[in-house]
């Protein structure tokens, strides 16, 4: 199969969904570049470049270019989608959503809900997350807890193009609105991707590793960090399985319990901040369901309390990687902590 | 271009069925029948008529809190408006969305919206959509004194410009957002805002029916033609308070008596189409006796509907599998 | 001791200490009301009448009405935190946070880390939250979690009059940024409450019910549903502890680890919509830190994943209350979930 | 009112500063010596220095994500600068913050800013405090033309103008936002724009520092009097591309080389003191070598410096308890 960088993975699914369907449209800022410019058109497909070509292929009219005005276009990409289009807008970096979330968290995903069904949203919203970039606090963030939270809304976490390419192809052809996560320390990393168009089912999770000791949720970039650790731990004698579950909303529950049945014991990894996130949504989930199965507490991976820091010292201390997860899988293992008497 | 005695009567059978639907409301509310917060668009009907009566179901609205009005006066079905007030199951939403969320997206009416400012991005994609799928079509969001303050509608105005698009932005201007009067939360003009974008603005009587028809008549053929955006700043005045249950202290003394009394958009419309023949006195009270049994009609047939059952709650968050 | 509405606490909060400094300012729509209107001044104290009398005691410099504008205000009340004055800005409902979060949570919460640490932003964010109002998906919803996501933001829930009080004005005399969350169900229920200002220390739960058989965590105006639960629950002879950690961020995690000890038993209880929330999150946290204590399951109870509707059929079916808690109390009792093999 | 001689030398120095600055970063990232987004200045010296020569630290300002010149111009210790652009633990922040957070509250420099229009909203609250302390200090954002379509900024207008606030907005117009030309994103233009608020507006040539220090003491000292806001539209250009490592495709060939030659700042100064007699031009090449030497220092001394240490991850959280 062919190799693809996770760029070129999404890029080809914008163009191939776009083929499709003529009601897909894309829009963001610079997702071309150069309106109104002396120079290049399509001068940049984004400041990643992962929308490059797309408009020479498509043309001004599917392909827009926006002010510096989140609110105005990510609200037109909900008012486009709710009267016949399927935009697939572009927020640059998650980071952004604090100047359009109303639209997205009050607007496209309540619409159904408060039309009493009628309304249909077929919305995509393309966003860059996470840390690694050097890009600090205003740019390196994950969010997608908070999306996750919203009722109404959907949220995908691909954690390499081959995810990139079906979930992103999914959520375009998908009726309602989606959050696609897009790990800016992804892009350049290549993974076999058929050429072909395929969609890959929201709520399915991917078991990466199979093993009989301990589970490992984990959730975008980091399952690539959990099969690391997962590889590593086997040479030590560790066996786990490790579960992408590739979007967050809706939750594969039951590969998640099934697997944790399993080993019955669980690390969670979630790149983001530690409260009220996806590490805490799995274990808090996974206590309740198959407590009985547990053989030791569930523990969870996470970056710290704190804002990303700016500084390469201190990022790299920031993100959770292979070997904090095997750490966490040791202790799960080294069944410290005592059970209470029945 | 001119109405037709048809046209005129319709567009006096809407204003009518808006006020008695608001009318009643108020009561309702009153004698605690009704929940939550609701805003009555009583004196303002002439604005949502007026620029409807030019729009088809390819045309898209979208609406504010105060939302009934425009509700009615783009073709929601009334009888379905008021089971939704009464949170009943058979209300256009299901007795999901209530007051603030009234919607039909069959009619092109995109939605009440609790969010002030929530409305223009949304036409903006609405107008957008139109122009890519080639229906002809245009949107127009309406928008109130305070909500022209709000970010997300400077941001639309903008974008519909450098994107040209069949957009128009009514400003309902009703002198007021809450307790704040527009004469002070509202720097500079709306004419002048819209001057800054280049978009042409045009000031209107809004209690005035024909100036507002006549108005929404050039923007949208302005629309329709490729041309762009139009604002048209609309003056009126709310006869309620900003939601049932507001005292309007803010207002000065005899301030909507005053102007029920002189410039009411119903006794104007009356006054001007029988003095020029256009339709006698006694069509027009036809009209206000059919308008206030039809609500009459409504508001008995609300009052016995069920609620909605709890099979309810949970459906219609997802269009698909979840 | 005299009884005050939450109303009247919050009121009174917020006099004082603009009396006691006069760098404490607050703004907020309508929050007098009357501006530039030709009727009464003062004529709203906010839509609820929370803020009602200060303009008239302290006048139009110290008590703002701000147009229709919350990310211009809301960001105004953060400049203003950062250069000087300590302003109590009011999100009349937490809902419209989308069209203002960037400053709470990008600019706000970030300028002390980004910055070094050479930057104190004392503020305070009072706003509405909660179901229960009939005001439908828009102006109901929880939203703390989104908060509580954030490093840098504290986040007080205050569930009674005392608690508004003191709460508050420990918000105004702090040196973070803080949410203050009102629920809008709770202004005209009357605690007792002292007349003399005081400030209850941030991440200091209160223990509001003793027990030995489960420990409730309640959050917010759950912590009335809880203690009405347990109340019926001790005629029935189970014994519950009730927790209410009065803020999310910080959390006092070792009352609620000490009391879930010793019990062994755990109910958590969220208003907020059930993913990534605070139910998760103590859940997690207590499946992770005291998992040999546990003698069952963590259960959650918490509203179901749909947005607030606005029949009240269905509102009261959408919120959480005692029924549902006792229930969940039986169910963590009852044992039904045995344990694996160690 | 008129520039002493130490003015105008100081003035040519920050701005000469300021060019040594972006210039040998410009080398530094193309070597691959520094991480992350990085946004240049250069070419725009004239308005952060022509502004901020009017202000003292009673005054803020609130800058964007192409922040150097305006912490330079506004008193930032250009070697701690340095340090935080390398991520040192010597940094102005501690490394914690990067090129796109670089601040000192101390000096009024609440901080370039990583989101677009997030600057507006900070000074008027700035302001506030200000014109409630009584200080006489005034606040000052710089606003990208880009940042000029974000909705937060027309919020931040509005709200300047109803508080009636000692604010002023200057529009840093360097034709393009990232890839995108003004030409294109902005509709009205930037005066209009004021107008629709009423707010006083004045256009000025952003390469001539007289020009913008003119402007800048008109709105300053109409604010300190309590005057209100002014907006000033500075169009100018930027030498580099809108980050480090973007190929800027999109502008003519040869468009910014003729800037350069025809309009820059640093020349157009220097011809101005000079012709009149204002300054000599050993005075200014003293002054030009006395900045490369110091960007030279500030730049092997922040190379030398050490990184922050784990310590550092978790403290500047929460300023009390947590
Ligand atoms: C974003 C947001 N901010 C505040 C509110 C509260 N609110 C509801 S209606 C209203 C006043 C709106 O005034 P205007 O736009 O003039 O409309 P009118 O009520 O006069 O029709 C306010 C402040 C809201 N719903 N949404
Ligand atoms: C809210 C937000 N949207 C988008 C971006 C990405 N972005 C960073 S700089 C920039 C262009 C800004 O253009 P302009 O305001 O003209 O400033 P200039 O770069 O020309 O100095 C964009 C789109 C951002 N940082 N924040
Ligand atoms: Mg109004
Ligand atoms: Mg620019």
């Amino acid at each position: 199969m062919p190799k693809k960088s996770y760029r070129q993975a999404i890029n080809e699914a914008l163009r191939q969904e776009m083929e499709r369907d003529e009601r897909v449209i894309i829009m963001g800022e610079d997702i071309a570049g150069g309106m109104g410019a002396p120079g290049e058109d399509d001068a940049w497909g984004g400041p990643l470049g992962i929308t490059k070509g797309l408009m020479t292929q498509f043309g001004r009219e599917r392909v827009l270019d926006t002010p510096i005005t989140e609110s105005g276009f990510i609200g037109a990409a909900v008012g486009a989608a709710a009267t016949g289009l399927r935009p697939v807008a572009e927020l640059m970096f998650v980071d952004f959503m604090g100047v359009c979330f109303d639209q997205i968290f009050n607007q496209a995903a309540k619409f159904k809900y408060m039309f009493g069904g009628k309304a249909v949203t077929p919305l995509t919203i393309r966003t860059m997350y996470g840390a690694g970039f050097r890009a600090a606090s205003q740019h390196s963030q994950c969010l997608y807890p908070l999306f996750t939270h919203i009722p109404g809304l959907k949220v995908a976490l691909p954690s390499n193009a081959y995810e990139a390419k079906g979930l992103l192809i999914q959520a375009i052809r998908d009726d309602d609105p989606v959050m696609f996560f897009e790990h800016k320390a992804m892009y350049d990393d290549e993974w076999e991707v058929p050429d072909e168009p395929y969609a890959i089912p929201f709520g399915e999770a991917a078991v990466t590793r199979e093993g009989d000791d301990v589970t490992i949720v984990a959730f975008g970039r980091m399952v690539n960090m959990a099969n690391e650790a997962a590889d590593n731990l086997a040479k030590q004698g560790v066996s786990c399985t490790v579960v992408d579950p590739r979007t967050t909303s809706p939750l594969d529950r039951d590969t998640i319990l099934e697997t944790a049945e399993e080993t019955g014991r669980v690390v969670v990894v979630d790149e983001a901040h530690p409260r009220c996130n996806m590490a805490t949504d799995v274990a808090a989930l996974v206590g309740q369901e198959i407590f009985g199965a547990l053989k030791a507490p569930v523990r969870m991976v996470t970056a710290p309390h704190c804002p990303v820091p700016f500084s390469p010292a201190l990022e790299d201390l920031y993100i959770p990687n292979a070997a904090k997860i095997e750490a966490a899988v040791h202790e799960v293992m080294s069944g410290v902590h005592a059970r209470a008497a029945e | 271009m001119q109405l037709s005695r048809d046209d005129l009567l319709n567009a006096y059978k809407r204003m009518r069925l808006i006020r008695e639907f608001e009318d009643a409301l108020h009561e309702e509310f009153s004698a605690g029948n009704i929940p939550g917060f609701v805003h009555l668009y009583a004196g303002e009907e002439a604005s949502g008529v007026g620029v409807c009566m030019h729009l088809d179901d390819r045309d898209a609205i979208a609406s504010t809190h105060r939302g009934h009005g425009h509700c009615i006066a783009k073709g929601c079905d009334e009888r379905a408006m008021m089971s939704e007030i009464y949170g009943r199951a058979d209300g256009l939403c299901g007795g999901k969305g209530g007051s603030m969320h009234i919607a039909d997206l069959s009619k092109g009416m995109m939605g009440a919206n609790g969010i002030v400012g929530g409305g223009p991005p949304l036409i903006c994609g609405a107008a957008l959509s139109a122009k890519q799928r080639k229906t002809g079509g245009v949107a127009v969001a309406f928008v109130g004194d305070g909500a022209s303050n709000q970010g997300t509608t400077f941001e639309s105005y903008n974008l519909a410009k450098v994107w040209n698009l069949p957009a128009i932005f009514v400003v309902e201007d009703n002198g007021y957002a809450e307790a704040t009067a527009s004469a002070w939360s509202v720097s500079g003009s709306q004419a002048k805002r819209a001057a800054g974008f280049d978009i042409p603005a045009i000031e209107v009587d809004g209690h005035d029916f024909f100036a507002v028809w006549e108005a929404a008549r050039e923007a949208i053929e302005r629309a329709r033609e490729g041309g762009g955006p139009t604002l048209i700043h609309c003056r009126l005045n709310r006869y309620y308070g900003h939601f049932e249950g507001d005292a309007v202290t803010y207002k000065a003394p005899g301030e909507v008596e005053k102007v029920k009394a002189e410039k009411d958009c119903l006794m104007l419309f009356r006054q001007r189409v029988t003095e020029a023949g256009l339709l006698d006195a006694e069509a027009l009270d036809q009209a206000d006796r059919e308008a206030k049994a039809r609500i009459d009609q409504c508001l008995s047939e609300a009052k016995a509907a069920p609620a909605p059952t709890e099979a309810a709650l949970l459906t219609d968050v997802y269009t698909s599998a979840y």
